[in-house]
C-alpha cells in the first residue's frame, strides 16, 4: 500500500432500475485513514452509495461504473461473490442504521462478533475468536464485556447494540469502515458517545471511515471531509471546516442554513429552502381570524417568566415554573405506572414507573418545551395533558378540567380546547380517509358544508391548496402530511397545543418550514404550546421555557436560554454538550 | 420463567374447564334417543324407560356435568352405554393410533417442506422456482382424501405393494404396523407438506428480508450462508406455530383419511360413536380432543419461550 | 387450517430510506390474475348454471347412465345418467355457496371479536383471547360432526361449522391487526378529538385492517371449499340430488374401476377453486404492506 | 457461493426423495396376508358391532359375527333356509304341535368348560323372556314350558301350534348359554359354537380361534379376523390388495363388475332375506287412501330403480317374501307392472293433485341411491317427494321409526321372515288390517301345507292392498379370494357361518 493509492475509489458510479436512475455517476476517493462523511437528505442515494460498495445493491437495481478498494485489482461491481464474500467483513465492514433489528435476535452477541472471525478464519478456533469477541466488546467500552458476550440483543439497549456492530465491524481490521447512519436511532447523549468511539477507533487503527448521514453535526463531530449529496449526484466535495463555514453549492448552503436552529433572519424565521411545491401564503392573507368567543376569552397575557430550578438529588419535590393564579396547565405530584406486557389472569405484571411526582404549571400563552430522551416520561406526560391517558396519582388541571377520572362526556369541551400534533408523518394520518375527512375530524355538530368551509380555510391557513382536501395522504410528501396534522390539530381553534416531536421525522430543509409555520399560527391563534421533543436545538428556537425530563421527572425547568447557557442539573449539561450549535461545531472543527 | 410456566398452567386449567362446560352443553342437546337405539326397533316404550334410567339419563343436566367431569378428572371417562366397556381404555387406543399416524405424516410433511420451502423462496425469481411453487400451490389445492383414492388404487389394488387400509399394532408385528402406515401417512403429509412449504417459503422470504440477514451478507457470509446460519432459526418461529395449528387440527382432520384407510383413530372413533348415540364415549373424545389442542398450543407457547430468548424475559 | 401465512419479524419503526423494493412486487401482480382467472371460472360456471345447463344435473336418466365423454356429454356421465359437465357447472354454486356463508360467517364472529379485544388491552383483551383459545380448541371438522348430529347432516350445518370453525381465526387477525392500528398516531388524533371507541373502530381500525382481512378471507375461502368436500366424503355436506363436488368425489369412488374420469372431474374442479382463491390470498398479500401480517 | 447452496440444497432434497422411496420400496412384495397360513381367514364386513350382547343389543352385526360361530341353538338354518339339527341331534313334535322332544347331543361343552344338557336349554329360553330386551324375545311367546328331562333330553311344550316358532328358534334368541358365562356378554361371549372370540376392538376387527373342544367336526380355518370397514371401496379395495380374503355381502353392486373379470376372485350372488322397501306412512293424510299407494306402485320402475341404484343387481319381488320363503309367488312381481298413466288416473280418481310428501330416508348409500330414482319417477305423476337423508340409525329410528313422522322412507328389512312384524299396526308403516293380522294367527296355528297356503293368501293381500312398495330383495354377493370354497352364498339367517369355509 502506497499513500497515492487511495483506499476508496469510486468513478462513475450509476444505479437505477431499467425505469429509473437513482445515482447519476459519482466519483469519490477515500485516502487510507481518511475519515469521509457523506451528507445528504433521505432519498438523496445515500445509502444506495454505500450498498454499491458493499455489493449489496438488491436485486433488482443494476450498478455500472467501477469501484476500486485498495489492493485489490478487480472491480468490486464485476467481482464474483465469492471473492466479495472474502472482502466483505475483512477488508470492508458495515454498520447499519438500525442496532434493533441489524444483529440476529436469537443469537448470543458474543457468538456474532465471534462469527465475523471465523467465517474469514482471521482466528483459529472458535474458543479463540470467542475470545478475542469479548476483548472487542471491551475495546468498544461495553461494560462487562464476558457478559455482554452472553447476552441476546434484545437485552442490550440501542446505543449497547451499536456498539457491538461497531466490535463487530472492526473484528478483522478493516481497510475501510461504512457507516449508515449510525447514530440516528440513538439517544442524543448516546449519540455523542457512540460518534466518539467511531472517530476514536478508526484513528487509532487507521482505517478509512465513509460516514453516512443527514445530520451536519454528526459529520462535523467525526470527519475530516464531507460530501453532499443531491438527488443522486455529489454536489460538493471539501473539508469538513471549510464546507460548514463557506459551503460553495447552493444547496450546501441551505442546507447548512436550515440546520441552523439558532440562526433566524430579521423576522425572527428559520432560514428555509426554496419549497418547490406549495408556496407560503402570506400571513396576512387567508389565515382565519378566531372566532368571536374565542377572541372574548382570550385573556390579555402577563408576561410570565419561568424560574430557573433544578432538582437536587434525593432533594424535595419541586414544583416547576409556577404560576400565580389560574395557568393553562396545572400538574401536582403526577404519577404514572404501568404494568408491563407479560402479566395473566393470575399473577400482576412487573412494575414500571413512567411518571414520578411531577409538577408544573404551563401559563396561558406560554410555549413550553419539553425535553427528555426514549423512555424519559415526555410521551406518557404529554398522552396525559391530553386526555389519552389517566395519572396513577397527582392532579392535573388542563384549561381548569381536571382530567384524573374524567369521563368523555366530561371532556368533551375538553377535547376542542387541546389537540396535538404528532411526530410521525406517515403515521398521524389515516391512509385510508381523505384529507377533508382527516381534517375535520376533531369537528363535532358541524354541518357538512361548515365543515367544507372550514377544512378549506384551515388548509390555506396552513399553506396547503383547498383541492388537495380529496387526495389521501400517501399522496404528500413529509413536510405537507405535517401540515395536514397541523390544520387538523387547529381546526377546533383550540387554546393549548401539544406538539410530540413533531419535526423530528422531518428532513433539515423541510423542518424549518414547519417550524417557522408553527410559531406563526402559534402567534396568530394566541396558543398554548406545550412542545415536547428529544432535541434541545429545536426546543430552544422555539420556546420560551423548557423542562428537562429524565427518568419519570422533571430534573431542571427555567427559560430556555438560561438554560442552554447555564445548566444546572448535570443531565442537562451532558445535552446541551451533545447538542452543539452550527457556530460551535464550526468552531470545533476548525480548532 | 417457573413464574411463567406455573401462570400459564393456571390459565390451561381454566380454560380446560370452560372447554368441558362446552362441551358438555353442546352434545346435551343431541337428538336421537340413546336408550332406544341401544335396544333396537323392537323395544318397548317401557324398555326403553328402563333403559334411560338405567344409563343415567333422567338426572338434571347440572348433576351430570359434575359426575361426568368429576370423573374424568380422576381418568375415569365413564361406561361406553355401547360397548359396555370403558371409554378410557378405547379413547387411549384411538388417540395413540391417530397420534402416531399425525405425527409420522408431520414428519413427513416437513421433510418435504422445509427443503422444498426453502428452494422455492430463494429461487423465487427463477423459473424454476416458480415452476416448483405452483407444484407446492396445486398441492395445496388437492383434497387429502382423494390424495388417498389414488394412493390405494395404485399402491395397494394395481401394485399390491402396500396394504389397502386397516391398522396392525407396532406391539405386534412392527413389520406390519409400518406397511399400514405408509400410505395414509402419506395421504396426510402430502398435502400437509404442500402447506407447510408455502409458511416455510413465505417465512424463509419475509426473514431473508431482515435486516440481519444484511448485517450477516456484510460480516462477508454468502447468501445461502446467512440464511442457513442466521435465518432458519427465525424462520422456524412463524412456521412452528402454523406446525402447531396443523397438528392440531389434524387430531379430528385425520378423520377423512383414517376413513379412506380403515384406520380406528381418534376421529373414526368419533364419528362411530357419534352415530350410535353413545354419550358418554362422545363426550369423553371430544374433551380428550380438546384438551389435546389446548395442551399443544400450551406445548407451542413453551416452545416458543425456548427458541426466542426475547419471550423469556417476561419474568 | 386458521392461520394466514405468517411474517417474521414486525418492525415498528418507520424507516426514513426505502431502500428495498417490496417482496415480489413483480410476481405478485401475475399471482394476483391468475387467481382472479380461476375464480372467475368458478363464478361463471356458477353464475350460467343458475340459468342453463346443458342437461338437468338433478334428474335421473337410465338410459344414458355411464357413458364416456363424447360430443353429447362432455365429461360424460355419472351412474344416475347425469351429465357431468352440468353438475360440475351447478356444484360451482354449492362451493361458492358455502365457501361466502362459511367465511362471511367468520368474519362477521370473528372481526367484531378480534377489534374489540385489540382495542380494550388489559383484562379484557385477556379474558376474550382465552375464549378464543377455547373456540380454537373446537375445529371446523369437529363442530360439522357434532353440529351434523345435532341439527343433521346438510348444507347449512356444514357452512354454519366453517363459519363458527373459522371465526376463531379471524378474531386472531383482526384482532393483532387492531393492536398495530391502535398505535398508530392518528387513532391517538382521534381519540384526542373526542371521538368514541365505535367511531375509531369503524374509522380507523376496519378500514386499515381490511387488506389483511381480505387475504385471510380469500385462504379460508380455499379451506371451505376443501373442507366442504371432506365433509361431503364423510356424509355431512350437501344432501343429493344437489351436486356437489366433494359428494361428486365420493361417489365416483365406487366407479373409479369402471369410470375413472368421473373422479377426475371433480377433482380438477376443487383443484381450480382452491387455486384460484389461494393464489388471489398470495397476490393480496404481496400487494398489502406485508408488514401488516400476523405473528399467529 | 450461491451456486454451491443450490446444489446443496438440491443435494438435500434428492436424499429425502431417495429416502421416502426407499420407505415405500422396503415393502414390495411383502403383502399381509399371503398363504402364509391356509387356515387363516380374513373377512371383511360392513356393520360393526358395537358389542357382542346381541340379547340387548339390536341390530345384525353382532348375530352375524357370533350366531353359529361362537354360539349355537338347537337348530339352525343351513344355507337353503332349511331348518337342521345343531346341537339337538333329532326332534320329535306331537301330533298336536304342541310338544318338542329334544334329544341333545352328548359331550358337548361350553368354551368355558362347563357341560351343555337339557338344563342349559332350559335355563337359556327362560331366560329370554326376562332379560332379552333385542333381537325379539317375543319369537318364544309361543312357550308354555320346558323341561329337562334328563340330561340329553328336553321337551318345550308350546301354549298353541306355531309353524314359525321352532324356524325362529335357529336365529338368535334359539342360543344356548351357560349360567357361568354371561358375566361379560358384552365383550366375552362364551358359547358351544366351533369358534371362540379371542379379541374385539368396535369399529375394527373381531378375532376369533378354532375352539380346541368343539363338540363338532373342526372347521376348517382356525384363525378368523372380522375386519369391518365403513365404505365398500375400502372393503373391495382391501381385497383386491390382499388385505382380506373374503367380502361377504357387498353393499355397492357397481363394485362387482371388476371381479368378475379377475381370475384371482370368484363373485358369489346368492339370495338374501333384504327386501328393499319403499314403504307409505298408511296412517298418514298422504298414503291412508289405498288408490294414492297403489298409484305410487304403478308410478315407480321398480327395474329402473334397481338398474340405477343397485347396478342392475337383484330380484324384482312385488311383496315382502323372498323365494327363500316357501310362500313366495314369482307372480306378484307383476302385479304392478310400471305404468304412469295408470298412477295419474288413480291419483285423479282419489282427488289428489299436487301431492308433496316427506321422503325421508335413512343416510345409507343404497337408500340414498335409490331415493334419488324415486323421487324423478314420482315428479313425473305430479307427486313431489321432499328428500330428507336423516343420520342412520340414531335420527331415523327416531323421526321415522319411533314416532312414525313421515310420508314415505326407503329401506332394507333384512330380518328373514318379518312380513308379520311388518303387518303390525303399531309398526312405523301403520299397515292396520285386522284381518290380515288374524290370518297371520291362524297360519301360524294351522298346519304345516295350509300354513304356506295361507301364508301365500295373506302376503298376497298386503301386496295389493300396497302396503309398502317392496322394490326389489336385494342381492346377497360375496366376492372371495378364487381358492375359497363352501363360501355360504345365501344369508337365509343372520348369520354368517364360517365353520363351511375351506381352500
Amino acid at each position: 500500500m502506497t499513500p497515492s493509492t487511495p483506499t476508496l475509489s469510486v468513478k462513475d458510479l450509476r444505479v437505477g432500475s431499467p425505469f429509473n436512475e437513482l445515482l447519476h455517476g459519482i466519483s469519490f476517493e477515500i485516502a487510507a485513514g481518511e475519515r469521509v462523511g457523506l451528507i445528504g437528505e433521505s432519498g438523496s442515494g445515500k445509502s444506495l452509495t454505500a450498498t454499491s460498495v458493499m455489493g449489496l445493491l438488491p436485486e433488482t437495481l443494476m450498478a455500472t461504473g467501477t469501484i476500486n478498494l485498495n489492493g485489490i485489482d478487480a472491480d468490486l461491481l464485476t467481482a464474483s461473490e465469492r471473492r466479495l464474500n472474502r472482502l466483505r467483513g475483512n477488508t470492508m465492514a458495515m454498520v447499519f442504521q438500525e442496532p434493533m433489528t441489524a444483529l440476529n435476535p436469537l443469537m448470543r452477541v458474543g457468538a456474532q462478533v465471534a462469527e465475523i472471525m471465523m467465517v474469514h478464519r482471521t482466528e483459529r478456533g472458535r474458543r479463540q475468536a470467542r475470545q478475542r469477541a469479548v476483548e472487542l466488546l471491551a475495546r468498544v467500552k461495553l461494560p462487562n464485556p464476558a457478559e455482554a458476550a452472553l447476552a441476546f440483543p434484545h437485552q442490550l439497549s440501542g446505543g449497547q447494540r451499536q456498539r457491538v456492530m461497531l466490535a463487530m465491524a472492526l473484528a478483522n481490521d478493516p481497510q475501510l469502515l461504512l457507516c449508515d447512519e449510525p447514530t440516528t436511532a440513538l439517544d442524543v447523549t448516546v449519540q455523542a458517545e457512540v460518534l466518539k468511539l467511531i472517530g476514536d477507533l478508526v484513528t487509532d487503527r487507521g482505517t478509512a471511515l465513509l460516514l453516512i448521514t443527514h445530520d451536519i453535526a454528526v459529520v462535523a463531530e467525526v470527519c475530516q471531509r464531507v460530501l453532499v449529496m443531491y438527488q443522486g449526484d455529489i454536489v460538493e466535495d471539501g473539508p469538513v471546516g471549510r464546507v460548514l463555514t463557506a459551503p460553495q453549492h447552493p444547496y450546501t448552503r441551505k442546507l447548512i442554513a436550515a440546520s441552523d436552529l439558532s440562526s433566524v433572519d430579521d423576522r425572527g424565521r428559520l432560514h428555509t429552502m426554496s419549497m418547490p411545491v406549495i408556496a407560503t401564503p402570506p400571513a396576512a392573507a387567508s389565515s382565519p381570524r378566531p372566532s368571536q368567543a374565542d377572541a372574548a376569552a382570550a385573556p390579555i397575557l402577563l408576561p410570565h417568566r419561568a424560574a430557573h430550578q433544578r432538582l437536587e438529588q434525593g432533594g424535595p419535590p419541586v414544583i416547576f415554573n409556577e404560576v400565580a393564579g389560574a395557568g393553562a396547565i396545572r400538574v401536582r405530584g403526577l404519577s404514572r405506572q404501568y404494568r408491563r406486557r407479560g402479566g395473566g389472569l393470575f399473577a400482576p405484571a412487573p412494575i414500571v414507573h413512567g411518571l414520578r411526582e411531577v409538577s408544573f404549571d404551563v401559563a396561558e400563552g406560554q410555549r413550553f418545551g419539553i425535553v427528555g430522551e426514549s423512555g424519559s416520561g415526555k410521551s406518557t406526560l404529554m398522552r396525559i395533558l391530553c386526555a389519552l391517558d389517566q395519572p396513577t396519582s397527582g392532579a392535573v388541571d388542563v384549561l381548569g378540567q381536571s382530567i384524573g377520572g374524567a369521563s368523555e362526556r366530561q371532556l368533551r369541551d375538553f377535547r376542542s380546547q387541546v389537540q396535538i400534533v404528532f411526530q410521525d408523518p406517515m403515521g398521524s394520518l389515516d391512509p385510508r380517509m381523505k384529507v377533508r375527512d382527516i381534517v375535520a375530524e376533531p369537528l363535532h355538530h358541524v354541518g357538512r358544508a361548515e365543515a367544507q368551509a372550514r377544512v378549506e380555510a384551515q388548509l390555506a391557513a396552513v399553506g396547503l391548496d383547498a383541492d388537495v382536501m380529496h387526495r389521501h395522504p400517501h399522496q404528500f410528501s413529509g413536510g405537507q402530511r405535517q401540515r395536514i396534522s397541523i390544520a387538523r390539530a387547529l381546526i377546533t381553534r383550540p387554546r393549548v397545543l401539544v406538539a410530540d416531536e413533531a419535526v423530528s421525522a422531518l428532513d433539515v430543509s423541510v423542518r424549518a418550514q414547519v417550524l417557522n409555520l408553527l410559531a406563526d399560527l402559534v402567534d396568530e391563534y394566541q396558543l398554548t404550546l406545550v412542545f415536547v421533543s428529544h432535541d434541545l436545538g429545536v426546543i430552544r428556537h422555539l420556546c420560551d421555557t423548557v423542562a428537562v425530563i429524565s427518568d419519570g421527572r422533571i430534573v431542571e425547568c427555567g427559560p430556555t436560554a438560561s438554560v442552554y447557557d447555564r445548566p444546572l442539573h448535570p443531565y442537562t449539561r451532558q445535552l446541551v454538550s451533545a447538542t452543539p450549535s452550527m457556530d460551535e461545531l464550526a468552531r470545533r472543527v476548525i480548532a | 420463567m417457573v413464574l411463567v410456566v406455573l401462570r400459564r398452567l393456571g390459565v390451561f386449567a381454566t380454560t380446560v374447564i370452560v372447554a368441558s362446560v362446552v362441551t358438555f352443553l353442546m352434545l346435551s342437546i343431541l337428538p336421537g334417543d340413546a336408550a332406544r337405539i341401544a335396544l333396537g326397533v323392537q323395544a318397548t316404550e317401557a324398555d326403553v324407560a328402563a333403559q334411560a334410567t338405567a344409563m343415567g339419563l333422567d338426572r338434571p343436566a347440572i348433576v351430570r356435568y359434575l359426575d361426568w367431569f368429576g370423573h374424568v378428572l380422576i381418568g375415569e371417562f365413564g361406561t361406553s352405554t355401547v360397548s359396555r366397556q370403558a371409554i378410557g381404555p378405547e379413547i387411549t387406543d384411538a388417540l395413540g393410533i391417530t397420534v402416531i399416524l399425525v405425527l409420522t405424516s408431520v414428519v413427513l410433511a416437513l421433510l418435504f417442506a422445509i427443503p422444498f420451502g426453502i428452494l422455492t423462496a430463494v429461487r423465487q425469481r427463477k423459473p424454476d422456482g416458480a415452476i416448483l411453487s405452483g407444484i407446492s400451490q396445486i398441492g395445496v389445492a388437492v383434497p387429502g382424501f382423494l390424495a388417498g383414492m389414488l394412493l390405494v388404487t395404485v399402491f395397494a389394488v394395481t401394485l399390491r405393494w402396500l396394504p389397502a387400509g386397516g391398522w396392525v399394532d407396532p406391539g405386534n408385528d412392527f413389520g406390519g404396523f409400518l406397511e399400514h402406515l405408509i400410505l395414509p401417512a402419506i395421504a396426510l403429509g402430502s398435502v400437509q407438506g404442500a402447506v407447510l412449504s408455502r409458511y416455510v417459503r413465505s417465512s424463509v422470504l419475509e426473514v431473508m428480508r431482515e435486516d440481519f440477514i444484511r448485517t450477516a451478507r456484510a460480516k462477508g457470509l454468502g447468501a445461502g450462508r446467512a440464511l442457513f446460519r442466521h435465518g432458519l432459526r427465525n424462520a422456524a418461529v412463524p412456521v412452528m406455530t402454523v406446525l402447531g395449528l396443523q397438528i392440531a387440527t389434524l387430531l379430528v382432520g385425520a378423520v377423512v383419511i383414517e376413513r379412506v384407510f380403515s384406520i380406528p383413530g381418534l376421529g373414526s372413533l368419533l364419528l362411530d360413536k357419534v352415530a350410535l348415540r353413545d354419550l358418554p364415549a362422545v363426550q369423553g373424545i371430544v374433551l380428550v380432543l380438546v384438551v389435546f389442542v389446548l395442551l399443544l398450543n400450551f406445548l407451542v407457547d413453551l416452545a416458543f419461550t425456548l427458541i426466542d430468548p426475547r419471550l423469556r424475559s417476561v419474568s | 387450517m386458521t392461520a394466514s401465512e405468517p411474517q417474521a419479524g414486525s418492525a415498528t419503526k418507520p424507516r426514513p430510506a426505502p431502500r428495498r423494493t417490496p417482496p415480489e412486487r413483480a410476481g405478485g401482480g401475475a399471482t394476483l390474475w391468475a387467481g382472479l382467472a380461476l375464480i372467475g371460472l368458478v363464478v361463471l360456471a356458477a353464475v350460467v348454471s343458475a340459468f342453463w345447463t346443458p342437461f338437468d344435473p338433478e334428474g335421473v336418466f337410465p338410459d344414458s347412465i355411464l357413458l364416456s365423454p363424447g360430443a353429447e356429454h362432455l365429461f360424460g356421465t355419472d351412474s344416475f345418467g347425469r351429465d357431468v359437465f352440468s353438475s360440475i357447472l351447478r356444484g360451482a354454486q354449492i362451493s361458492l355457496l358455502v365457501g361466502t356463508v362459511a367465511v362471511g360467517l367468520a368474519a362477521v364472529l370473528g372481526v367484531p371479536f378480534g377489534i374489540v379485544a385489540g382495542m380494550n388491552p388489559g383484562r379484557l383483551d385477556q379474558f376474550m383471547m382465552r375464549g378464543n383459545d377455547i373456540s380454537l380448541a373446537f375445529p371446523a371438522l369437529l363442530l360439522a360432526i357434532i353440529f351434523g348430529a345435532i341439527f343433521g347432516a346438510g348444507t347449512v350445518t356444514a357452512m354454519v361449522a366453517l363459519g363458527i370453525g373459522t371465526a376463531p381465526a379471524f378474531a386472531l387477525i383482526a384482532r393483532s391487526g387492531t393492536m398495530q392500528i391502535m398505535s398508530r398516531e392518528y387513532v391517538q388524533a382521534a381519540r384526542a378529538s373526542g371521538k368514541s371507541g365505535l367511531f375509531i373502530g369503524m374509522r380507523h381500525v376496519l378500514p386499515n385492517i381490511s387488506g389483511m382481512l381480505i387475504v385471510q378471507a380469500s385462504v379460508s375461502f380455499g379451506i371451505a371449499v376443501l373442507a366442504e368436500a371432506a365433509l361431503s366424503y364423510l356424509g355431512l355436506g350437501t344432501p343429493p340430488p344437489t351436486p356437489s363436488w366433494g359428494r361428486m368425489l365420493q361417489d365416483a369412488q365406487g366407479y373409479l374401476f369402471i369410470e375413472p374420469l368421473l373422479i377426475v372431474w371433480p377433482g380438477i374442479a376443487i383443484a381450480i377453486a382452491v387455486l384460484g382463491f389461494n393464489l388471489l390470498g398470495d397476490g393480496l398479500r404481496d400487494r398489502f404492506d406485508p408488514k401488516m401480517q400476523v405473528k399467529r | 457461493m450461491r451456486a454451491h447452496t443450490q446444489r446443496s440444497m438440491f443435494a438435500s432434497m434428492a436424499a429425502v426423495m431417495v429416502a421416502f422411496v426407499a420407505l415405500v420400496g422396503c415393502s414390495d412384495g411383502s403383502s399381509t396376508n399371503e398363504a402364509d397360513a391356509d387356515t387363516s381367514l380374513t373377512v371383511g364386513l360392513l356393520a360393526t358391532p358395537g358389542n357382542l350382547d346381541y340379547t340387548t343389543t339390536a341390530g345384525a352385526a353382532i348375530p352375524q359375527a357370533l350366531l353359529y360361530n361362537v354360539y349355537e341353538g338347537l337348530v339352525k338354518l343351513d344355507n337353503d333356509g332349511a331348518i337342521i339339527p345343531l346341537l339337538a341331534e333329532s326332534w320329535t313334535v306331537s301330533d298336536d304341535g304342541l310338544v318338542y322332544d329334544f334329544l341333545l347331543h352328548e359331550g358337548v361343552t361350553f368354551s368355558d368348560g362347563s357341560p351343555f344338557t337339557a338344563e342349559s336349554v332350559k335355563f337359556s329360553l327362560e331366560r329370554v323372556k326376562d332379560n332379552w330386551t333385542a333381537n325379539g324375545p317375543a319369537y318364544l311367546d309361543p312357550i308354555a314350558s320346558i323341561e329337562a328331562v334328563s340330561d340329553t333330553e328336553a321337551r318345550i311344550t308350546l301354549s298353541k301350534p306355531s309353524n314359525s316358532w321352532l324356524f325362529n328358534m335357529s336365529g338368535p334368541v334359539g342360543t344356548m348359554f351357560t349360567e357361568s358365562g354371561l358375566a361379560d356378554l358384552a365383550t366375552a361371549p362364551v358359547g358351544t359354537g366351533p369358534y371362540t372370540v379371542s379379541s374385539f376392538k368396535t369399529g375394527d376387527s373381531l378375532v376369533l380361534a378354532a375352539n380346541a373342544d368343539y363338540w363338532g367336526e373342526a372347521p376348517y380355518m382356525t384363525d378368523v379376523t372380522l375386519r369391518y370397514f365403513t365404505d365398500a371401496t375400502a372393503q373391495t379395495n382391501a381385497l383386491l390388495s390382499g388385505d382380506i380374503n373374503l367380502v361377504a355381502g357387498i353393499s355397492q353392486f357397481q363394485l362387482v363388475d371388476q371381479f368378475k373379470s379377475n381370475t384371482d376372485f370368484q363373485v358369489l350372488e346368492g339370495a338374501s332375506t333384504g327386501e328393499v322397501t319403499l314403504s307409505m306412512n298408511n296412517v298418514s293424510d298422504a298414503f291412508s287412501d289405498v288408490r294414492v299407494r297403489q298409484a305410487v306402485m304403478y308410478a315407480i320402475d321398480r327395474q329402473a330403480v334397481m338398474d340405477t341404484a343397485n347396478s342392475g343387481y337383484g330380484l324384482l319381488i312385488g311383496s315382502m317374501v323372498p323365494p327363500t320363503d316357501p310362500w313366495y309367488d314369482e307372480s306378484l312381481a307383476d302385479l304392478y307392472p310400471y305404468d304412469p298413466d295408470q298412477a295419474t288416473e288413480l291419483l285423479a280418481e282419489a282427488g289428489v293433485s299436487d301431492l308433496t310428501v316427506a321422503f325421508k330416508i335413512p343416510n345409507l348409500p343404497y337408500a340414498v341411491a335409490a331415493a334419488q330414482v324415486v323421487k324423478d319417477q314420482l315428479a313425473k305423476v305430479g307427486i313431489t317427494a321432499d328428500v330428507t337423508a336423516l343420520e342412520f340409525p340414531a335420527v331415523w329410528l327416531d323421526e321415522v321409526f319411533s314416532n312414525h313422522d313421515y310420508d314415505m322412507s326407503l329401506i332394507m328389512h333384512s330380518e328373514p321372515r318379518d312380513v308379520t312384524v311388518f303387518a303390525a299396526p303399531t309398526y312405523y308403516a301403520g299397515y292396520d288390517s285386522p284381518s290380515v293380522m288374524a290370518k297371520f294367527a291362524e297360519a301360524d296355528a294351522a298346519d304345516p301345507t295350509s300354513y304356506i297356503d295361507m301364508m301365500k293368501e295373506v302376503t298376497t293381500t298386503m301386496a295389493e292392498e300396497a302396503a309398502a312398495n317392496w322394490l326389489y330383495l336385494q342381492p346377497a354377493i360375496s366376492l372371495a379370494d378364487a381358492d375359497l370354497i363352501g363360501v355360504p352364498k345365501n344369508t337365509p339367517s343372520l348369520a354368517l357361518d364360517l365353520s363351511t369355509i375351506a381352500r
